[in-house]
């Protein structure tokens, strides 16, 4: 595949995961090109972050002539009509983070259900009982709906949860605070709060500000939210835990596409694992994790066979 | 032709110059666009924008400013992705009310003398509300016939040339040349004068409004056939880019001063400009603010005329 | 249009002023109030068919309120309308007056300036529509420009915004006279020469007498007694909301229809003594081929005369920003004349409009000192009588007129050394001219210098010097001794180089 | 009572306040009663930033018609980082630090000024054209990462004195300055003036083209200051910490009574508006209903208030 193109299709850079995403990116094909394996892998970034615009630049991206296509999609269906076209002409399309249901495309999935549920499933292992908060992200969107309804259906299922309040931080922290802010003094307490990631710190601020104890919050991979977290467990001995996907997926997915476009054999739909981080090996993360970024997983080729190798099993 | 003349009609040729430009650049970048497929994959996009774009000029030619016009678009295409391909009757209905409501706002703002862009604003919520209650999460699918019709390749030429050729000539005949679009951009130019000569203000705005819910509804059903689902937060941008549009097209946000071949001009040039830099290799980081030079770029040219012919 | 409306023209005024006594319009017990402003008492006013009335008062006497209450754009607080027999009280607005041939240029223009002359026809007539509008339009304006302002050489395609005011108030006028399916029976025009110079005036008051003539009414408003007198079969004369005196042409002189209106007769016109210095203060060069270079020394009175709209104006904002090689020594304050484009701030106060000169010098320590802002707007609004129950009121409630006198009051209360007026006096009373003519010779005699466009030839009586402008260029010089009506004229129209 | 409704009429920041506590009052009733003072805090604190960039963004505003400011995101993702760089978590940088934010706001509206002014750019367009740019930069400056204020500026910006947040004292000597600005100064006095005619007043002899420039500098600036102000409060910088702002600003400003049209600003409307909004989402949160609902509301209430106040005034 020395001489073969792939380019990376991204909808949004403005906050942190993004940018070490494509930074991983980054990183990964300015190796993989200098070790001759790809000719040229650039990455482009829509200045909007919106479906409509990524589907012209996808279609920009046939024209262009790249053998490969990887994407975060910026809706899982409203590209299917650009990455039809992209199959048609016999590119190969990958997603990942983000990905399309267009049937055509290779799917790396994240199990967003289970990312939710999993919350529940810690919570109730800690023993905890009684209200939770929920933050959402944005409205509309896949991932968030996804999350959410893993939430839902385990709280559900549960009689100990009962969610008392619900808000949504779209993802940033700051805008997580304030909605927290707003919301918390009209709430009764709360022993634990589900996240999306990127709002945890938010969530611990606003009740730190309130003056309200806090509670277990669920934590994502930006580097505040562990160092918080690391704080309180020195300080108290504060228990929680943090499950994200690795922006490091971008690698991920550019391996994934490299080996099909060398011929190897992958199945179209994936899963890249959660990346987990406990109580155990909280210090050992948070020394991997640049200052004020987020925790990532670089993969290298082996990593992925093995990790597709294990999926086949 | 005198030197003054000579940069006037430059500046009114002037969206169809940097279209050219902008279309000359990508075609020696890639050759390959300069092809049936080719100019049908680049523009195709363009057909919702176009709509778009002239939805929010009805509105700038009476001073106002729709700041839902992005939303509304997403609204259509969730009804046409979910109740108009299981129900197609109660989702034709749903549409013709939206229709309504948008003459229903433009009466509201007339009546209580409201600022339009706080009144879209709000109205923004609404659609996007509505959006996201009939669809929760991305999907639904676009009934057969629009994605059919959007995948057409008609003769001579790709789908996206007929269109903008149509949308000119019509929106060119009713704004710029017929008695209502006369009466249209007068309440633009003075609205006082307008109401002296007996016209309904209110008459005008429901209308214009009106025709602005129509135009995004063809718009959202556009966007569909060629997305083929539904999404609420698909066009939320449509709103910017349709005011850049309008602008690049010649027209101003006051004195009913609006061009409807522009308009469909300016909407092919900025989705053209953001295509371009698929074809320039930036640096990832500057890929974002690269947009914002090409915009200007594009802006300082008609600056430049505009000097020249003061000038001369 | 209809070619009865215009009948050729009559060199010679009707002897028998009215045809007929036919009512036309009837207004009974007619009064409005703006809130605590009473700008119409209980008023009957009628006009008769195939009559041209004369109205007159001072600023802010009520006309043009009368005017609006007739052609259906403002509702009358109380009273009964009649036109044509028909009682149309209760129900009247725009549309109805329409209808019934009522049509009005209003002392504010009405154009829309984004739009050309023919488009501007279609906004006011309802029936231009269909297939071959345009070429409908634009034949009917032709023919109305054709008949008011013969020799006017309009393009009926020129956008009104990027014309000069002058030439705008002669479209909006033509544009009462011309009618489709409804007829045009009463035009009234409040002010309409404000801004035409004598020529275009003429033509206008030519028109007015042979639509009178053809059976039809006209309205005309003015604060140009000479117009009245020679267009008017019959003068009616108001003063704060009610008619004081009406009576037909003949029972009417120059000085009666003056003392009537409230003020004291004319002086008599006396040939300034120049209070000019040699120091030159404003120095224009000549703008090329037979153009004559400007020049203006401290203390002098210099007029810019000439057709309207022959570069006085871009002149006079070329000193003002120091443009095209003007040089000017001390501040410089301009008197806009039209008001609505250059002069006022329509959200502010009478006492904001005032001031928004001045305040570089009531400011004291970075903030603006209200009091002596408040103070000093009042003193000048007293001077310039200006006609308002409270300084504070918004600019818009004032009549035009009294608009036009705050405009003087934000020029002449600037320490500003010489004061440029673009035909400031559009609209204003002669009371009011009066006393501001004296005040502009008092204050050259303390040294400040005065560069006045005007289209009223009258007033060129009150420079030291007129230059006369002609395409743009300065064709003539005249000294005080050599200003006269026939000398500008000749200077305007003489064929130049 | 015509008097009473005229009063009201020509206080159009008014109905802001009544919406604003309408919304507190029925937040009380779905909390039963309950943190009726803790969510007026948390208002305070969080209007406090919408108010401060939105003072700016009514300068411009008020400016004339067509003047908006769409590059106030961007500022406060360029500024934060500025300033977060600049302090490096040193308790001694805090000053310097802001001053950074604010210069490279003004920056940015010095850059907005001349792509107007220069090139006759829109200010929609040319704002919305130089916020890419600015994103850009701060990316470039930024690179994504998150850095700590320093532990003084922290508990600074979220201090409060009797309950009542430092930040919010901040916004209202603020909201009270730029309220003198435009009643007692020529600057203020011009921006209204340009906003109404900008012939009008450069016939008027006022300096439109300096004040036009200080307006959108001012405007920059404020987001600047917000940005770093921002970064202290939220425990860092990043990128997405102005997108919120964009259209937050020109509802605020608007619903607090200041003219689209121009020439006319209502400085105490900011406040009102800005705890109306705040409040809104808040209310709706408690309310419990599903996030479709919410939205809805939200722009159905933004609609009604604005309806019942009422809109300009008919001229003559
Ligand atoms: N919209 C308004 N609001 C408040 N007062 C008004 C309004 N319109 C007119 N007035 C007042 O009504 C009175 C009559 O005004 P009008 O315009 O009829 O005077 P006019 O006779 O036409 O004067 P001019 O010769 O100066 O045009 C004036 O005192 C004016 O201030
Ligand atoms: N020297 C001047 N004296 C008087 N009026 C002027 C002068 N220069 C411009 N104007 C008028 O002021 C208004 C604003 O003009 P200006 O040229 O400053 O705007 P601009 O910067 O070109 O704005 P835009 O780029 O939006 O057109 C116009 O109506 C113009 O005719
Ligand atoms: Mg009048
Ligand atoms: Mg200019």
């Amino acid at each position: 595949t020395k001489d073969m193109k792939i380019a990376l299709s991204n909808n949004y850079a403005g906050n942190s995961w993004r940018q070490a995403m494509l930074k991983s990116w980054d990183t990964v094909t300015k190796q993989a090109v200098s070790d001759g394996v790809i000719a040229e892998a650039p990455a482009f970034t829509t200045s909007e972050n919106q479906a409509t615009e990524q589907a012209g630049q996808i279609q920009n991206m046939i024209l262009q002539g790249y053998n490969a296509i990887v994407i975060d999609a910026a809706s899982p269906t409203a590209l299917n009509g650009a990455i039809r076209q992209a199959c048609d002409a016999g590119i190969v399309v990958v997603t990942f983070d983000g990905i399309a249901t267009e049937p055509c495309a290779y799917r790396i999935a994240v199990d967003f259900k289970k990312l939710g549920s999993m919350q529940i499933d810690f919570f109730k292992s800690r023993g905890l009982k009684g209200n939770l908060l929920e933050i959402r992200g944005l409205a509309g969107v896949f991932v968030d709906d996804e999350i959410h309804s893993g939430v839902e259906s385990a709280v559900k299922a549960d009689p100990d949860f009962k969610i008392v309040g619900s808000v949504h931080g779209n993802w940033t922290q700051t805008v997580a605070q304030k909605e927290v802010a707003g919301i918390l003094p009209t709430l009764p307490d709360i022993v634990a709060v589900a996240t999306q990631g990127g709002d945890g710190f938010g969530a611990a601020q606003a009740f730190k500000d309130a003056g309200r104890k806090e509670p277990v919050i669920f934590m994502g991979n930006r580097d505040d939210e562990l160092a918080w977290w690391k704080q309180q467990k020195d300080a108290n001995g504060y228990v929680t835990m943090s499950a994200s996907i690795a922006p490091g997926s971008s690698a991920f997915a550019f391996w994934v596409a490299q080996k099909i476009l060398a011929g190897d054999k992958v199945p179209q739909d994936m899963t890249l694992p959660i990346t987990v981080v406990t109580q155990d090996n909280l210090e050992e993360q948070i020394k991997h994790t640049e200052k004020g970024s987020v925790t990532n997983v670089n993969y290298s080729r082996q990593d992925v066979s093995n990790i597709l190798a294990e999926g086949q099993k | 032709m005198s030197r003054q003349a000579l940069f006037a009609t430059a500046e009114r040729l002037l969206p169809a110059i940097t279209l050219g430009l902008l279309l000359a650049a990508i075609f020696t970048e890639q050759p390959r666009a300069m092809s049936y497929f080719g100019l049908n994959l680049l523009l195709s996009l363009a057909i919702p924008i176009m709509f778009a774009t002239l939805a929010q000029m009805m509105i700038i030619a009476i001073n106002d400013l729709d700041l839902s016009i992005g939303s509304y678009v997403s609204l259509v295409a969730c009804i046409g992705s979910t109740l108009l391909t299981s129900q197609p009757w109660l989702g034709a209905l749903a549409l013709v009310c939206g229709i309504a409501l948008y003459a229903a706002v433009g009466a509201l703002i007339e009546w209580r003398r409201l600022p339009s862009i706080v009144v879209t604003l709000g109205l923004s919520f609404v659609w996007l509300g509505l959006a996201v209650t009939l669809l929760p999460t991305p999907g639904g699918k676009a009934p057969a016939w629009l994605s059919g019709s959007m995948r057409a390749q008609p003769a001579f030429a790709p789908l996206p040339i007929y269109f903008a050729a149509v949308l000119s000539l019509v929106g060119w005949l009713v704004v710029s040349r017929s008695s209502f679009g006369v009466i249209l951009r007068g309440a633009g130019g003075n609205a006082r004068s307008v109401a002296r000569a007996g016209w309904s203000l209110l008459g005008i705005r429901m209308a214009v409004y009106g025709m602005a819910g129509l135009l995004g509804t063809i718009s959202g059903l556009c966007l569909l056939g060629l997305t083929t689902s539904g999404d609420a937060n698909l066009a939320s941008r449509y709103t910017l880019v349709s005011i850049a549009s309008v602008i690049l097209g010649g027209g101003s946000f006051i004195g009913g001063r609006v061009f409807p071949v522009g308009a469909v001009l300016g909407a092919m040039t900025l989705t053209l400009a953001a295509s371009f830099l698929t074809f320039m290799r930036i640096n990832a980081d500057w890929q974002i603010g690269a947009q914002g030079f090409i915009l200007v770029a594009v802006l300082a040219l008609r600056a430049m005329l505009s000097r020249g012919r003061e000038a001369a | 249009m209809n070619p009865g409306s215009l009948a050729p023209a009559e060199r010679t005024r009707p002897a028998a002023p009215a045809r007929g006594s036919e009512v036309f319009v009837d207004l009974r017990g007619v009064s409005r109030n703006f809130g605590a402003v009473q700008a119409l008492r209980p008023i009957d006013f009628q006009v008769l068919r195939g009559e041209c009335l004369g109205l007159v008062g001072h600023n802010g006497a009520g006309k043009s309120t009368l005017m609006n209450v007739l052609s259906g754009t403002l509702n009358a607080s109380a009273g009964t309308i009649t036109v044509n027999g028909a009682d149309l009280s209760g129900r009247y607005d725009v549309r109805v007056a329409h209808h019934a041939g009522v049509r009005c240029v209003f002392q504010e223009l009405s154009l829309c300036p984004n739009l050309t002359i023919a488009e501007n026809a279609r906004i006011a007539h309802p029936a231009l529509r269909g297939i071959g509008w345009r070429k409908r339009a634009a034949a009917l304006m032709q023919g109305a420009l054709d008949q008011v302002f013969p020799g006017h050489g309009f393009g009926m395609g020129d956008v009104v915004g990027e014309m000069p005011i002058g030439r705008r108030q002669m479209v909006e006028i033509a544009r009462a006279f011309t009618e489709t399916e409804d007829e045009a029976r009463l035009v009234i025009l409040d002010e309409p020469t404000s801004s035409l110079d004598q020529g275009a005036a003429d033509q206008l008051i030519a028109a007015a007498r042979r639509f009178a003539a053809g059976g039809r009414s006209t309205v005309v408003i003015s604060h140009k007694i000479n117009e009245i007198l020679a267009v008017a079969d019959r003068v009616v004369v108001m003063k704060d909301g009610t008619i004081i005196d009406d009576r037909p042409r003949a029972a009417w002189t120059r000085d009666s229809i003056v003392e009537a209106m409230g003020h004291a007769a004319e002086r008599i016109r006396t040939t300034r003594v120049t209070t000019a210095t040699a120091d030159t203060v404003v120095e224009v060069p000549s703008s090329g081929s037979g153009s004559l270079a400007f020049r203006a020394a401290k203390g002098e009175i210099v007029g810019l005369a000439g057709l309207a709209g022959h570069g006085q104006t871009d002149t006079l904002l070329a000193i003002q920003s120091r443009a095209g090689g003007a040089k000017v020594s001390g501040e410089v304050a301009l008197v806009p004349g039209d008001r609505v484009v250059d002069g006022v701030f329509p959200l502010w106060s009478i006492e904001r409009n005032i001031s928004a000169r001045w305040l570089p010098d009531l400011t004291q320590g970075g903030l603006i000192r209200l009091g002596s802002e408040r103070r000093k707007a009042q003193e000048w609004g007293a001077r310039l009588a200006l006609k308002t129950p409270d300084i504070r009121d918004p600019i818009l409630s004032l009549s035009g007129g009294n608009q036009q006198k705050a405009l003087f009051a934000r020029a002449l209360g600037s320490p500003a050394t010489v004061i440029l007026m673009d035909d400031p006096m559009r609209g204003v009373d002669i009371g009011t001219k009066q006393d501001v003519y004296a005040m502009i010779a008092k204050e050259a005699d303390m040294g400040r210098t005065f560069l006045w466009y005007t289209t009223e030839m009258d007033e060129l009586y009150y420079c030291d010097r007129v230059y006369v402008f002609h395409y743009g260029r300065i064709v003539k010089e005249l000294v005080a001794a050599e200003i006269s009506e026939d000398a500008v004229l000749r200077a305007s129209f003489e064929e130049h180089a | 009572m015509t008097n009473i409704r005229n009063r009201l009429g020509s206080l159009p920041w008014v109905w802001s306040f009544v919406g604003a506590f309408a919304t507190w009052l029925v937040t009380l009733v779905v909390s039963a009663g309950q943190g009726g003072g803790q969510v007026l805090t948390a208002a305070l604190t969080f209007s406090a930033f919408t108010v401060l960039v939105s003072l700016g963004q009514m300068l411009v505003i008020t400016s004339g018609p067509g003047n908006v400011d769409l590059s106030i995101p961007s500022v406060i993702a360029l500024s934060s980082a500025v300033s977060m760089l600049v302090m490096n978590e040193q308790g001694a940088m805090i000053v310097p630090g802001i001053l950074a934010a604010v210069a490279a706001g003004a920056a940015v509206g010095l850059a907005n000024y001349g792509l107007i002014r220069v090139l006759r750019i829109p200010p929609i367009i040319a704002t919305l054209s130089s916020s890419l740019i600015t994103t850009s930069v701060a990316i470039t400056i930024g690179r994504g990462l998150k850095i700590k204020p320093p532990d003084a500026f922290a508990n600074l910006v979220t201090g409060k004195i009797a309950g009542v947040p430092l930040l919010a004292i901040l916004a209202l000597l603020a909201a009270i300055a730029i309220a003198i600005v435009l009643e007692r100064t020529v600057y203020g006095r011009t921006v209204s003036a340009i906003g109404q005619s900008r012939r009008v007043a450069r016939l008027a002899d006022l300096r439109v083209e300096w004040t036009r420039l200080l307006t959108y500098v001012a405007s920059a600036g404020l987001a600047g200051l917000t940005g770093a102000l921002i970064a202290g409060f939220a425990g860092g910088n990043s990128l997405d910490q102005g997108e919120e702002y964009l259209l937050l600003t020109i509802a605020v400003v608007v619903i607090g009574g200041t003219s689209v049209a121009g020439g006319r600003a209502s400085v105490p409307g900011i406040w009102g508006a800005a705890l109306f909004m705040f409040l809104i989402v808040t209310m709706l949160n408690a309310s419990g209903i599903p996030p479709g609902l919410r939205m809805l509301f939200t722009g159905l209430i933004i609609i009604a208030v604005i309806a019942i106040g009422g809109g300009e005034k008919a001229l003559r």
